[in-house]
């Protein structure tokens, strides 16, 4: 295991464990509104400070990386379950209009920034959490379809496939069977990938108030109502942009190290 | 330095103020560019402005109006009492666009007596017409502009068009034809800029001169302990609410509304949305006006008592309900914090954040909802809990008696006590959780002066500014 | 003074040691061979010389051109001979040139580099190379891209980088492995050619031993990063020293006896079959244009019959096994296993489809990298209505492990802990199991070395007596052919040209290609060696 | 070289069609109407009737949506419900902030991460490359509008170098329009460089490793001399894609970013049409953004047909 993988691997689990302690414990009521002793810089009593309601913002961290990491992994979840079959489907059915439909469709959907999705859902049904895994998602799927389609066509390539029809099997079976295995791999490094960059798409969806609403914290809204306060308050600005920060690092060094630790010779498409 | 740039947050989607509610329209054009019969005044007193003097009927019915000689449109067109005749006919037609009709519910003729007369004949008295023909909704417009006066307004005002750029700014050139003292600056830039951040960093840039309505009040000391700008803090005429829908259960129960307004911390409201800024209020009304009656006492914070009420009322568990929230930041963050005392007696008020597209079709059309904040800016509007469709569907005949019978009467005193008796009314009905009057929050650079503390209407009244040495 | 010296050359990458205490010695004018099998550590030898070792490599002993000594020199200097004084030659044409720079400008910057002169002139100088290596601007313009060259077109225009200023030294890594017959029986002409005329030293690395004996002036064979024995070609040929020079030269030109064969009895009938690819469009709305890969080929398979078929690289043999197998379908004509057609309408007949199996040439890529020796070995149980389960299913594995020369207990291991020998052993095992009455073979023995080879060919011969193995066995190595088949099928451009028993369309071609390629096809010359 | 040119045409005109499709689709089952909000809380049912009237509401969905798309093939993207005047001159207006902003981004994001990224390549495993790798890990997890507020902080607010938000304006001089729009192109461009460096590295790497480097360096050619004359072309191929996909997140990106800044740009015109449901003009800014990513990747198609001589012979 390299370094990147152990650092990545450090900081992604912390976040997911601020997030499940959140479950059960945070310092103080992340709802409980205390007026008086509003904007707080890090003390003994708050660590990372309290906000402009006197909130304790260690609380609304632990609860907001609930958010984010819901809001990540539910979109990389709609990306891979409706991607890895897509682009399944256009791998094994390479050239055929099946493929052609698939792959313009995806190009279609690329064409809509993730921003202009959200902005369409939520014009539709409103701001909201699911609303933003929901355009997230939409964006996740031609990600997926397309790397599962590019390394499934190589792979189709492979003798071991011409062996696996030469012993009967079906399309639809080879890909279960042969092709899914084998572009895992790739598939866990790009969720990784996915997964970091979902966090980071949440966060600007929240900024602009595009997604979770109050009172659940959200680290992209902890920052939208830190903004007119930084020039007095600037704890309310930095802490959770370093959680989102480091968050995102500890995911990429993950997938980085993953990359390497599981097979050397994949190269993943960065984006 | 003779030239201006005026900030504020919203934008006017167009420049007609007889054919829109938006209140960013008055701040730009009114008194600057268009003129009705009187005017406000910054004090909120309302004096001659076209027409130079009038006389009253005995009956109170016939307002008979003498206009200022020598007025000009922008076009070089003469201002003549046709021209007021076809501006309030124009207000009052049945296919009227003016978001003020009621205004001129009254009139029952407009008629010419010469150039420079002309006679409204009201069907009742009506102690408000006066006051009425303040408002940005009734001025003076000349016909042949019609057409393109939402793009193209031309007025009697000390300041002409000059042009618009969406989305960014809005210039005003001095008039110097006006028929008044001619104004000091020569040249005003409206810009527009809805974002607090983005209005703290251009103040803070000295990109514009004056910020009328700044939307983060949190930043206020910063601009107060620095020299180079000065803080002005008055009143505005918006009763910020917390509506309720009357209509839906359980807040078709006074005491569950009873219950909402002792579990309601007004001053933590205060501090924590606005940092301080605006008045308590515990009755619809603003607390600058003479009749105003203090009646925060009957919604004191009380969480215990709140509790006790939501018993009696049978809901010893509370309830849900929602919350919708337009976007200021008195309503969102106020929003927020309403949404965390209710929740301390045990109402849980899901918060909905809404634009104010949404918010017009869902609450206030729809009268889909629960609870909502809203800041009413329209002065003197305690009449709209006189209309059972109105949004809130506050329905009591003795109140709506009460305000036909405040309509006729001219008599101040009388006006004034009648005026008390529905406030104590609506306050001891619970209708809404009264919260706040907005205050009237501007920053400027130190050296401007004449700038309104006080917002008795929309308006900015830029022939009152100069800048000093 | 030798035009290239290496004492006592060691090579270690990180903690691996690749040479140990290599010499050789080149004259002008001289071809010195370099053989021996693969990772042997003969790249690394030559690429010493070039000094372009891999990352974390350290070298010592010497190296000297020319007496200057290589391995202390300045890397400023070493740009300075490459290119100029030495010219290097590698193995694969096909991504040895840029994709994105004309042939022209990679010729002339060989020049450029080196020689200060005008682009005009240096043009002149890469014209008349490349008419030397047989690329006259006339037919083959300098603007041309590389993948507009077929890829012994491409070797050309790499040699002529590689000459364009007569360095004194020319190194060529397998210049010729990747190319078909004909081509690399060219190229090995011109590259005799060239160090003939320009009074070059040669250095030429190559797996071939046919190819060795017959261009070598020297020979040196290495193993295991050493060298086992170096000595002038014709010496080391009649007298061979080291027993692993022996085995090698053996095992190049195996042998094998395959039982008789029975008295024929048609098994496959494949009649006038076409097989056409689509070409894209070359106009939006023409109809695509089609390229025929296989054109009318007709041949009957008797049952106990080992055929051949040989032709060079994309002459459509794949494509003709595809068909067979019945995985792409065929735009006219039939193909019928025992009486019955292969396809059944359009989709495949899985009654014929479980009676044929397939070995493939790549030992590497022929398995699922995740899937155990059992369940890879198993797999065409799938074709089976009911497959053994339970022991009987572990009793056919331990059996077809045992028959191909492993042990049962490999049943539970991952492929990658097999050597590419092995693989080819378990992809046998997996065509046999479901005991076929025929299986293909294509190239399945062209990825091995020759030793392993060796082995496998042996397996195949007694696979032959024990099952009566009915197979059509595909390669373009017609040596492999000559021994492993009973008859043998000639193919060229999708068309069989020739047909017959295997001795004697080998000793009497009777198609004018054939004998092309028989006579392209470099031989070993008769050795002592055979009889160890 | 033209058939590719003209397939690809082909099938970007399709998607074009069908986005457009997609965007007036949702935008219709959208919630709130247009005409009640610009009359606002008091209006009156026969005003609102007239207004609708007015803004051609009260016709079918198809007809809207055929003389919307004919419209934009005109280059009328019809009126805006709110200001009443052309929406396409509203567009070019902010265009003319948004494509500059696009364009200074994406230069100085090129400019920063090429050579970053070559460097690092050049320089693989030693300190040089992991300090451009530890720096670019870094700039990929930063959000840019979080960067954007701390670069307002510093520079705006405590050095005061830079207006925090707003924008000049062209008509001051190209060098103030530019003064306004540097801070938001840093913000925009850093985090897209960070990804870039890392694209073009690992391209400039795999290059390295190719057989025609070696080719390359069996020539006399320096390392140095390889890598520029024999990697950079091919390993542009990759980053080009990269920078196709980019504009897609530049775009997204700028939206934010114009929030932050305040600038009138395309991002800021979506946000407004949007809250004064000022539809029109929510549908041809969105659809001029999806244009223009699919355009982008047109060019990035045709791009390619020019580094690489393979698919420019696939005529
Ligand atoms: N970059 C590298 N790093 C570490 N070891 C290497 C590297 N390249 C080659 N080797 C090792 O060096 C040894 C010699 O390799 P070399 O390429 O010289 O073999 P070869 O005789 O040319 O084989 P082939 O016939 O397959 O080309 C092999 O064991 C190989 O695994
Ligand atoms: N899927 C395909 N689409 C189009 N053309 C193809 C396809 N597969 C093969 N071809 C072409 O058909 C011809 C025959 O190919 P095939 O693979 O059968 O050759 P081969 O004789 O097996 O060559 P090799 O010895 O290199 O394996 C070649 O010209 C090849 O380019
Ligand atoms: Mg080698
Ligand atoms: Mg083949």
């Amino acid at each position: 295991m390299s370094r990147n993988l152990i650092l990545g691997t450090g900081l992604s689990s912390l976040v997911v464990l601020a997030a499940l302690i959140s479950f059960i414990w945070t310092p103080y009521d992340h709802t409980a509104l205390n007026i008086p002793a509003k904007l707080q810089t890090p003390n003994a009593q708050h660590w990372f400070g309290t906000d402009h309601f006197g909130r304790d913002m260690f609380s609304m961290i632990m609860v907001g990386a609930r958010t984010s990491i819901a809001v990540a992994l539910l979109a990389v979840g709609i990306g891979m379950s409706l991607g890895v079959p897509l682009g399944l489907t256009a791998a094994a059915r390479k050239g055929s209009w099946l493929d052609e439909l698939i792959m313009r469709g995806n190009d279609l959907v690329f064409a809509f920034p993730s921003l202009v999705i959200a902005i369409l859902i939520t014009a539709v049904f409103g701001a909201g959490a699911v609303n933003a895994i929901i355009a997230i998602g939409i964006f996740n799927i031609p990600v997926f379809a397309r790397i599962t389609r590019g390394a499934a066509l190589s792979l189709w390539e492979r003798e071991f496939i011409l062996a696996a029809r030469v012993a009967g099997k079906g399309a639809a079976r080879i890909s279960a069977e042969h092709i899914l295995p084998n572009v895992a791999n790739l598939l866990i490094v790009q969720g990784t990938i996915q997964f970091s960059l979902g966090i980071l798409a949440e966060a600007g969806l929240s900024y602009v108030g595009l997604g979770a609403q109050p009172p659940t914290p959200s680290w992209g809204r902890m920052l939208a109502d830190a903004q007119t306060m930084v020039s007095f308050a600037p704890h309310l600005a930095l802490i959770p942009g370093l959680a989102i920060i480091l968050t995102v690092l500890g995911l990429n060094l993950m997938g980085d190290g993953l990359r390497d630790w599981l097979d050397p010779r994949l190269r993943v498409a960065r984006t | 330095k003779d030239d201006i740039t005026i900030a504020m947050q919203l934008e006017p989607p167009h420049l007609d103020p007889t054919s829109a509610a938006a209140q960013a329209i008055d701040s730009v054009v009114y008194v600057n560019i268009f003129e009705g019969l009187t005017r406000f005044m910054g004090d909120g007193s309302i004096v001659p402005a076209l027409a130079e003097s009038w006389e009253i009927s005995e009956d109170g019915t016939v307002y008979t109006f003498k206009l200022h000689e020598g007025v000009t449109f922008h076009d070089g067109s003469a201002m003549d009492a046709e021209d007021v005749k076809f501006s309030l006919d124009r207000a009052r037609a049945e296919d009227s666009a003016n978001a003020q009709k009621a205004l001129f519910a009254g009139i029952d003729s407009v008629d010419v007596v010469d150039p420079l007369t002309v006679k409204v004949t009201l069907t009742e008295p009506n102690g408000n017409f006066l006051f009425n023909m303040a408002w940005g909704d009734a001025v003076i417009v000349a016909p042949e502009s019609i057409e393109n006066i939402k793009t193209a307004p031309v007025g009697t005002g000390p300041y002409t068009f000059g042009e618009w750029v969406q989305g960014d700014k809005i210039v005003l050139n001095r008039n110097t034809g006006y028929w008044g003292d001619q104004p000091a600056l020569a040249q005003a830039t409206f810009k527009f800029i809805s974002d607090p951040t983005a209005a703290f960093a251009a103040m803070m840039a000295e990109d514009v001169d004056v910020f009328t309505g700044f939307p983060a009040p949190e930043n206020l000391p910063q601009f107060e302990a620095d020299p180079r700008f000065q803080v002005l803090v008055g009143s505005t005429e918006g009763e910020t609410i917390l509506s309720t829908n009357n209509k839906q259960a359980p807040f078709d129960n006074v005491k569950v509304r009873q219950a909402m307004a002792h579990a309601i911390d007004r001053q933590a409201i205060i501090d924590g949305a606005m940092f301080g800024y605006g008045t308590p209020i515990g009755t619809h009304f603003a607390p600058h006006n003479p009749a105003y009656v203090d009646l925060t006492g009957n919604s004191a914070y009380d969480p215990d008592k709140a509790k006790a009420l939501l018993a009696e009322a049978g809901l010893p568990d509370g309830f849900e309900t929602t919350l919708h929230l337009p976007p200021p930041s008195y309503a969102r963050r106020g929003g927020e914090i309403i949404a965390a005392q209710l929740a301390e007696v045990g109402i849980k008020a899901e918060i909905i954040n809404v634009e104010w597209a949404q918010w017009l079709e869902t609450v206030f059309k729809g009268k889909n909802f629960g609870l909502t904040i809203v800041s009413h800016t329209e002065p003197m509007d305690i009449g709209i809990y006189a209309r059972p469709e109105y949004y809130f569907q506050y329905d009591n005949p003795a109140f709506q008696e009460l305000m036909t019978t405040l309509n006729s009467t001219t008599d101040p005193d009388k006006r004034t006590e009648l005026m008390q008796q529905a406030q104590r009314i609506i306050s001891e009905d619970y209708v809404n959780g009264y919260l706040f009057q907005l205050a009237a929050l501007s920053v400027a650079k130190a050296g401007v002066q004449g700038l309104w503390a006080n917002a008795p209407t929309a308006a900015t009244d830029l022939s009152a500014i100069s800048w000093s040495e | 003074m030798s035009l290239l010296q290496i004492t006592d050359l060691s090579l270690s990458i990180h903690a691996y040691e690749i040479l140990k205490r290599v010499n050789l010695t080149i004259e002008p004018g001289e071809i010195v061979a370099v053989t021996g099998e693969s990772g042997s550590g003969k790249s690394m030898t030559a690429l010493a010389v070039m000094q372009l070792l891999p990352g974390g490599a350290r070298a010592s002993g010497s190296i000297r051109l020319d007496g200057q000594e290589i391995l202390t020199l300045p890397e400023a200097q070493m740009c300075a001979l490459r290119g100029a004084a030495v010219g290097m030659v590698f193995q694969e044409p096909m991504t040895a040139l840029n994709p994105v720079k004309t042939i022209g400008d990679q010729v002339m910057e060989t020049i450029l580099i080196h020689e200060a002169m005008t682009p005009d002139r240096a043009e002149e100088r890469a014209r008349e190379v490349l008419t030397r290596v047989g690329l006259p601007p006339d037919r083959f313009p300098l603007s041309r891209y590389p993948h507009e060259l077929s890829g012994g077109q491409r070797q050309r225009v790499v040699i002529a980088m590689a000459i364009a200023l007569r360095p004194k030294l020319l190194i060529a890594d397998e210049p010729t492995t990747a190319l078909d017959v004909t081509t690399q029986a060219q190229i090995l002409d011109l590259l005799k050619g060239l160090v003939q005329e320009y009074g070059m030293g040669m250095l030429m690395i190559t797996h071939d031993l046919a190819i060795v004996a017959d261009m070598a002036d020297h020979i040196t064979v290495m193993r295991h990063g050493e060298v086992v024995e170096a000595a002038p070609t014709q010496r080391l040929l009649t007298g061979m020293s080291h027993p692993y020079t022996r085995m090698l030269f053996a095992a190049s030109d195996h042998r094998v006896t395959l039982p008789a064969r029975p008295s024929p009895a048609p098994l496959l009938k494949v009649s006038e079959v076409v097989r056409d690819y689509a070409l894209p469009r070359t106009r939006l709305f023409a109809r695509p244009g089609h390229h025929r890969a296989v054109d009318h080929v007709s041949f009957t398979l008797n049952r106990g019959e080992r055929l051949g078929l040989v032709g060079e690289s994309g002459c459509g043999k794949s494509t003709l096994t595809r068909a067979i197998l019945g995985l792409e379908p065929v735009q006219s004509g039939e193909i019928r296993l025992a009486g019955q057609p292969v396809f059944d309408g359009k989709r495949a007949n899985p009654e014929i489809r479980r009676r044929m199996q397939v070995v493939f040439q790549d030992p590497y890529g022929s398995f699922n990298p995740r899937h155990r020796v059992d369940r890879l070995v198993t797999e065409p149980f799938h074709l089976l209505d009911a497959p053994p389960t339970g022991s009987g299913r572990s009793d056919r594995i331990a059996e077809m492990l045992t028959a191909v020369g492993l042990s049962p207990d490999d049943a539970g291991k991952y492929i990658h802990e097999f050597s590419g020998g092995q693989r080819q052993r378990i992809a046998i095992a997996r065509a046999l199991i479901i005991r076929p009455q025929l299986i293909l073979f294509d190239e399945a023995v062209s990825a091995l070395d020759v030793s392993v080879r060796a082995q496998i060919l042996d397996l195949l011969a007694q696979l032959c007596s024990e099952y009566d193995l009915t197979y059509l066995f595909i390669s373009h190595d017609l040596s492999v052919v000559r021994t492993i088949t009973d008859r043998v099928l000639v193919m060229q451009s999708g068309r069989i040209v020739e047909q017959g028993d295997t001795e004697q369309v080998f000793s009497d071609p009777a198609h004018p290609y054939t004998r092309a390629l028989i006579a392209a096809a470099p031989q070993l010359p008769e050795t002592g060696a055979r009889q160890a | 070289m033209l058939r590719y040119s003209l397939k690809r045409a082909l099938s970007l005109t399709i998607s074009l069609a069908i986005a457009s499709l997609v965007i007036f689709a949702v935008i219709e089952i959208a919630p709130g109407d247009p005409a009640s909000f610009m009359l606002g809380v008091n209006a009156q049912p026969d005003t609102l009737a007239a207004l609708r009237t007015e803004l051609g509401l009260d016709q079918s969905k198809a007809e809207r949506y055929v003389s919307w798309v004919t419209g934009m093939l005109r280059g009328d993207f019809g009126t805006s419900y709110t200001y009443r005047t052309p929406v396409s001159q509203m567009i070019a207006d902010r265009l003319w902030v948004s494509l500059p902003l696009a364009l200074y981004a994406l230069a100085l994001s090129t400019a920063i991460a090429l050579p970053a990224g070559i460097y690092a390549a050049a320089r693989r495993g030693k300190p040089g490359d992991l300090a451009v790798m530890g720096a670019t890990q870094l700039g990929v997890a930063v959000p840019n509008f979080w960067f954007a507020m701390m670069l307002v902080l510093i520079f705006a607010i405590n050095l005061r170098w830079f207006n925090a938000g707003g924008f000049a304006g062209w008509d001051k001089g190209l060098v103030a329009g530019l003064h306004s729009l540097t801070l938001p192109a840093i913000a925009l461009a850093l985090p897209q460089a960070a990804i870039l460096a890392r694209v073009m590295r690992s391209a400039l790497l795999d290059i390295l490793g190719e057989d025609f480097m070696r080719t390359a360096r069996a020539k006399g050619l320096t390392r140095r001399q390889a890598l520029w004359r024999h990697g950079l072309r091919n390993a542009l191929i990759p980053v080009l894609t990269i920078i196709g996909l980019q504009f897609s997140f530049l775009l997204a990106g700028s939206i934010i970013i114009e929030q932050v800044f305040y600038l009138p740009g395309l991002g800021r015109l979506v946000f407004q049409a949007i809250s004064a449901r000022d539809l029109i003009v929510v549908e041809s800014v969105v659809m001029l953004l999806v244009f223009a990513v699919i355009v982008v990747n047109f060019l990035v198609d045709l791009a390619y047909a020019l580094v690489d001589p393979r698919l420019r012979s696939r005529t």
